[in-house]
């Protein structure tokens, strides 16, 4: 037999309030492994994002393989395993959008901040994404920015817009 | 559940068999050669190589043969020019997705998806190649997982999960990403679930899994060990 | 509660209603929400407390109205007249004149921007007129998060008549008599879905709602969830109750949190008044609703990907046989309908399958909800006979293209779906037809292209998002939609060659064989659809090229 | 039948499939009788002439054999993919999945035995080599494939004699097909 030498991740504390809220979740699902994905989304809208050792802890309380719940996780694009940055920009990229100008904004971006869909500036204050269509096709070319939905975009003023939050902050 | 007898025909000839059999089953029975890559014997099928596409009449689709079950009357066709069109296009596409240099590879002369290529005739790729970038994953202290020549067949995760209850394997993200994981894309010596039972190893089709103690051209895996096994296990001594 | 009391709920819903003279719905679907119609509510509630007419007049949120890019819009019944893009700034105004004054202000109102003489009430605007409303009838007249609002217009009085007048059996003649089709794109006849359910004996089955909107350009499912709650609810339990199942789950996109939020909402209204839960209305049925919130993959939409993905899972479709049917969520007999077909139930128990069968055609029965997008000048979600043409759907509802543009072709069906050219306008937007052109009607997305739009590119665009959205289990999809897209790619970018072409060609036909599941077997679809009708445009790049080469 | 012209070529691969091709030994007599090899790796000549068959051997890895490949596809009734390399790049192409630079860098100066005092060559009679390396058939038509690392010797021989008999050459029916 091997001797088996797992990495340890860093515990997570019980005192964080987010965990506790995991746990409640966890809990109120009654251990169920079928309810993998409802704790998953919990536990994003917790923590920003999937870190390893809270995948860890979701794991060992569903008693689940790890191998599992990471290749569910990393099946559904809405789960992250990386941090997005404190500032999220979301374009939409559907249909719609898409014929009415989305790549101009996605261009735009990457030419004010350098970022392609997925990134995250050094200094983790703005991430980029872009979605498959969040069905707002009547106002497209839609952005999130930060949970709100702006409608018909215009690529500069968004840009302003961003740059006004980033100085903000 | 009660079998029935029943009568269908294959390729023209008509076979009498019972219900609750697959079309691939049957077809081994009476020598009929269905082409299978993510087939083995005894673990769950999941049709997804779709090498063993069979034409059903009165069935628009084709049909997997892994799992569609046979049914009294069914005609069935597996070797028509559309199949074998398929088939080739199939293999050349595994061929074209990962790297799979056969003259480097420790599978060489023993690799399934070579004996594929043989079967289907397929004399050159017409399809551009991927060239992705793989990893090659050697801290498991006695094998080693290459993904350049990883066909997805899920082979290994089958075995892993259902016959070895480790449950070591898995495939994480999706579409021409895919790639075979222990734990939590841990390295797999560091897996803290896998059982160095080696049964992943001899369930690989390919170059993908194999021991370190094999040199080039040496390795000679035995997959119907593993459907051996679960027989074995079936039965009660 | 039981049925009598269901009675005095709709006698004192109907109390609390009557006492308002008017009532304003400012629509607070998605679209309208990121214009501002919240605040727009907000402003016109304080309005009307500000002067005192808080007992006369009820302004309330509602769900969608239709015409999306016309919003935030607000709705004053019982005159039925919408006002559009409402500023925040002449709210005074506008109430001072449409309730007070009673002049409506003709240069606010629905399309007063584009029709020479707008019209007072809504209904009598070509948009609205040529529109027949089912599924989403009252969408947009009643407040989703109120089921006061649902019962008002006899909510619940379909679940009611089948569990006391109607058996299971009956339940799923009336609905195979209405003729009607699966809403989600593959139009299966929902009677027959509903007949093998209940056909297979299992101590549990489960009902599913399929909400998992993944096409781009698709936003139906979304405004019948996010304004009518409550009838799909309703079609869940009808369909619970025919089949024989206790349980269902509605699937939602995570990518609609506002339709969670409401559906959410909804089953906990109705569980209080025991609409939903055990011993509805005093009976012997139980039938209870979960939300499942979809985490983003487009392939989730496929029956077996979805069950898997409830279970907690990879969401990767499975072979069929067996169906869901037979053998679904935790192995168990499983329907799956579309959010649209459930919303269509209640009207058919109510007024019948027989007329239902006689709207739409002969093989499409019913009605079918679109969501125009594209250079199309009013943009919005629209509900037509089955059978409506496109021509008529396009110019006569949709006011034709935006800017006086050409039209180049429609796009129906989203990423499984094809293209149609100008010369098919007077096409019947039924099943059959949109098939026999190499398209589907999908789940109701259309998307109009003008001169501008590239065909090519337009195949290239779909056929990255069938790429990406595929689950990599089979082999066809997941390497075939990879080599179509690059060959795409090639095409576009001016590089490709006859060869290219007809590789091309020959993936398209084995990928559409041979894949798994609906997403990999319908990728195909939109370049073949554009092969079929706009041929020249790949075959104009690749002369480009090949006459470049020495 | 007047005698046929007969080519073969070596273009980014280890030569091994032409050592194959000499393993065809006192076969090579037959060949000589019905055709003339007009050019070679090993028979001088500036220009490739118009032949009627042309076995390439190697991938495409530079703008030189770019060019030569093209011109040789002009000249030739009937080229013939010989080897792994001519048809799936084979070892050749294992520089694919990473950058050029990268290659070039790890292979002069990061390598081991360089102790980091190497430094990339710059020569212009050097070949010029492309990102990525290809296989023949992306790059111009091919009308047949002796695949493997090397191809035997029996089955370059047997495609041989069956095209200068006039004859269509199947691999597979011969059971000579090899891959690696």
């Amino acid at each position: 037999m091997r001797v088996r030498k797992a990495k340890k991740e860093a515990e997570i504390s019980k005192n964080d309030p987010r965990v506790k809220f995991l746990a409640n979740k966890i809990k109120k699902e009654n251990y169920s492994p079928g309810s993998l994905i409802e704790i998953l989304h919990t536990a994003q809208n917790a923590f920003g994002y999937l870190p390893l050792n809270v995948l860890q802890y979701i794991t060992k309380a569903l008693k689940l393989p790890p191998a599992r719940v990471f290749s569910t996780v990393t099946f559904y694009h809405f789960f992250s395993l990386k941090s997005k940055g404190e500032h999220t920009c979301l374009v939409c990229t559907g249909t719609a959008c898409y014929v009415k100008g989305a790549q101009a904004i996605v261009n735009e971006l990457e030419k004010q901040f350098g970022l392609h869909s997925g990134q995250v500036t050094p200094d983790n204050k703005l991430g980029v994404a872009v979605a498959r269509c969040i069905g707002a096709c009547g106002i497209a070319p839609a952005v999130v920015l930060d949970d709100e939905v702006l409608a018909k975009v215009e690529p500069q003023e968004l840009t302003q817009k961003i740059k006004s939050k980033l100085a903000a902050s | 559940m009660s079998m029935t007898k029943l009568t269908l025909q294959i390729d023209g000839r008509s076979i009498e068999t019972e219900s609750g059999r697959t079309i691939l089953e049957v077809c081994k029975e009476n020598d009929i050669t269905i082409l299978t890559m993510c087939h083995l014997k005894g673990i769950t099928d999941v049709g997804a190589c779709r090498l063993c596409l069979v034409e059903i009449e009165g069935v628009s689709k084709l049909m997997s043969a892994c799992t569609t079950k046979v049914a009294d009357k069914m005609i069935i066709r597996t070797s028509t020019e559309k199949i074998k069109r398929y088939q080739r296009i199939t293999t050349e596409l595994f061929a074209a997705e990962r790297n799979h240099v056969c003259s480097v590879c420790i599978a060489n002369g023993h690799c399934e998806l070579q004996k594929l290529a043989y079967d289907v005739k397929m004399d050159h790729i017409r399809y551009p190649y991927l060239f992705p970038q793989c990893e090659v994953d050697t801290s498991h202290p006695l094998y080693v997982l290459d993904h350049n020549r990883c066909i997805v067949c899920t082979r290994c995760v089958r075995v892993c999960a259902e016959v070895e209850g480790a449950y070591n394997w898995d495939v994480m993200n999706r579409g021409t990403n895919v790639r075979i994981i222990s734990d939590f894309n841990t390295p797999w010596g560091e897996s803290i679930t896998c059982s160095d039972c080696g049964k992943c190893v001899e369930a690989c089709p390919t170059g993908a899994l194999w021991p370190k103690a094999v040199v080039q051209g040496q390795l000679n895996k035995a997959p119907e060990f593993i459907s051996d096994l679960i027989e074995k296990r079936k039965m009660k001594l | 509660m039981n049925s009598q009391e269901l009675t005095t709920l709709y006698d004192k819903a109907k109390q609390k209603n009557a006492q308002y003279k008017h009532k304003i719905c400012v629509c607070c679907g998605a679209g309208c929400i990121s214009s501002g119609s919240e605040e727009v509510l907000k402003k016109i509630q304080e309005e009307i407390t500000a002067r005192g007419l808080e007992n006369e007049v009820s302004a309330v949120p509602s769900g969608c109205m239709g015409p999306c890019n016309q919003g935030p819009l607000v709705k004053f019944l019982p005159d039925n007249t919408i006002y559009q893009k409402v500023d925040c700034k002449n709210i005074q105004y506008v109430v001072q004149r449409q309730l007070i004054d009673k002049k409506p202000i003709e240069d606010l109102l629905i399309f007063s921007d584009s029709r020479e003489k707008p019209f007072l009430n809504a209904d009598e605007d070509p948009f609205f007129k040529k529109q027949l409303k089912i599924a989403l009838k009252d969408c947009g007249d009643i407040n989703p998060e109120e089921i006061d609002d649902y019962l008002n217009i006899g909510g619940y009085s379909a679940l009611d008549k089948v569990l006391f007048k109607m058996l299971p059996e009956e339940v799923i003649a009336e609905v195979k008599h209405s003729r009607m089709r699966g809403r989600g794109g593959a139009g299966y006849p929902t009677g027959f879905k509903w007949e093998t359910v209940y056909k297979y004996v299992s101590a549990e089955k489960y009902v599913i709602c399929n909400g998992d909107e993944g096409d781009p350009g698709a936003f139906m499912d979304r405004s019948v969830l996010e304004g009518n709650p409550h009838r799909v609810l309703e079609g869940m339990a009808i369909a619970g109750y025919a089949v024989g199942a206790s349980q269902g789950y509605a699937y939602i996109r995570g990518e609609y949190p506002l339709a969670i939020k409401r559906i959410e909402n909804a089953i906990k209204q109705a569980k209080k008044l025991r609409l939903l839960g055990n011993n509805i209305l005093g009976t012997n049925f139980s039938f209870d609703v979960q939300v499942r919130i979809g985490a983003g993959a487009f392939v989730c939409g496929e029956e077996t990907a979805l069950i898997a993905s409830i279970e907690g899972k990879r969401g990767t479709p499975s072979p069929r046989p067996p169906y869901p049917a037979e053998s679904g969520l935790w192995g168990k007999p499983t329907l799956i309908n579309n959010v649209e077909t459930f919303a269509g139930i209640a009207p058919i128990i109510n007024q019948g399958g027989e007329w239902y069968s006689e709207i739409g055609t002969p093989k499409s029965a019913g009605t079918k909800v679109f969501a125009l997008a594209g250079k199309i000048k009013y943009s919005g979600l629209i509900e037509v006979p089955m059978g409506t043409t496109l021509r008529q759907i396009i110019f006569d509802i949709g006011g034709g293209m935006q800017d006086d543009g050409e039209f180049k072709a429609a796009q129906t069906g989203g990423p499984s779906g094809g293209c149609i050219p100008a010369e098919h306008l007077d096409v019947k937007m039924d099943y059959e037809s949109l098939l026999s052109l190499g398209s589907i009607m999908g789940s109701g997305g259309l998307i109009v292209m003008d001169k501008s739009s590239d065909m090519v590119d337009v195949a290239r665009f779909f056929m990255e998002f069938c790429m990406d959205e595929s689950c990599g289990k089979c082999v066809p999809c997941r390497v075939g939609t990879k080599m179509m897209h690059d060959l795409l790619q090639k095409i576009c970018t001016n590089h490709a060659t006859k060869i290219d072409l007809d590789r091309l060609e020959e993936l398209a036909d084995y990928v559409k064989e041979c894949s798994l599941c609906g997403l990999g077997t319908s990728a195909p679809n939109p370049l073949l659809s554009t092969l079929r009708h706009f041929r020249e445009e790949y075959e104009n790049r690749i002369r480009q090229f090949e006459e470049l080469q020495p | 039948m007047s005698k046929k012209k007969l080519a073969t070529v070596w273009l980014g691969g280890c030569s091994g499939c032409h050592m194959s091709l000499l393993d065809i030994d006192e076969r090579i007599l037959e060949v000589a009788q019905l055709a003339d090899i007009v050019k070679c790796p090993i028979v001088d000549g500036k220009e490739f002439p118009e032949v009627d068959i042309a076995l390439v051997e190697g991938a495409i890895t530079s703008d030189e054999h770019l060019k030569e490949i093209l011109h040789i596809r002009k000249q030739s009734k009937i080229l013939i993919s010989l080897g792994d390399c001519a048809i799936m790049t084979n070892v050749t192409g294992m520089r694919n999945y990473f950058n050029l630079k990268d290659v070039i860098e790890t292979s002069y100066v990061g390598s081991v035995s360089n102790d980091d005092a190497g430094e990339v060559p710059n020569h212009w009679a050097l070949l010029k080599l492309n990102d990525k390396v290809y296989p023949l058939q992306e790059i111009v038509e091919v009308d047949y494939f002796i695949p493997g690392c090397p191809p035997s010797a029996d089955a370059i021989f047997y495609v041989l004699s069956e095209l200068l008999n006039d004859r269509i050459p199947d691999l597979s029916e011969a059971k000579k097909m090899k891959h690696g």
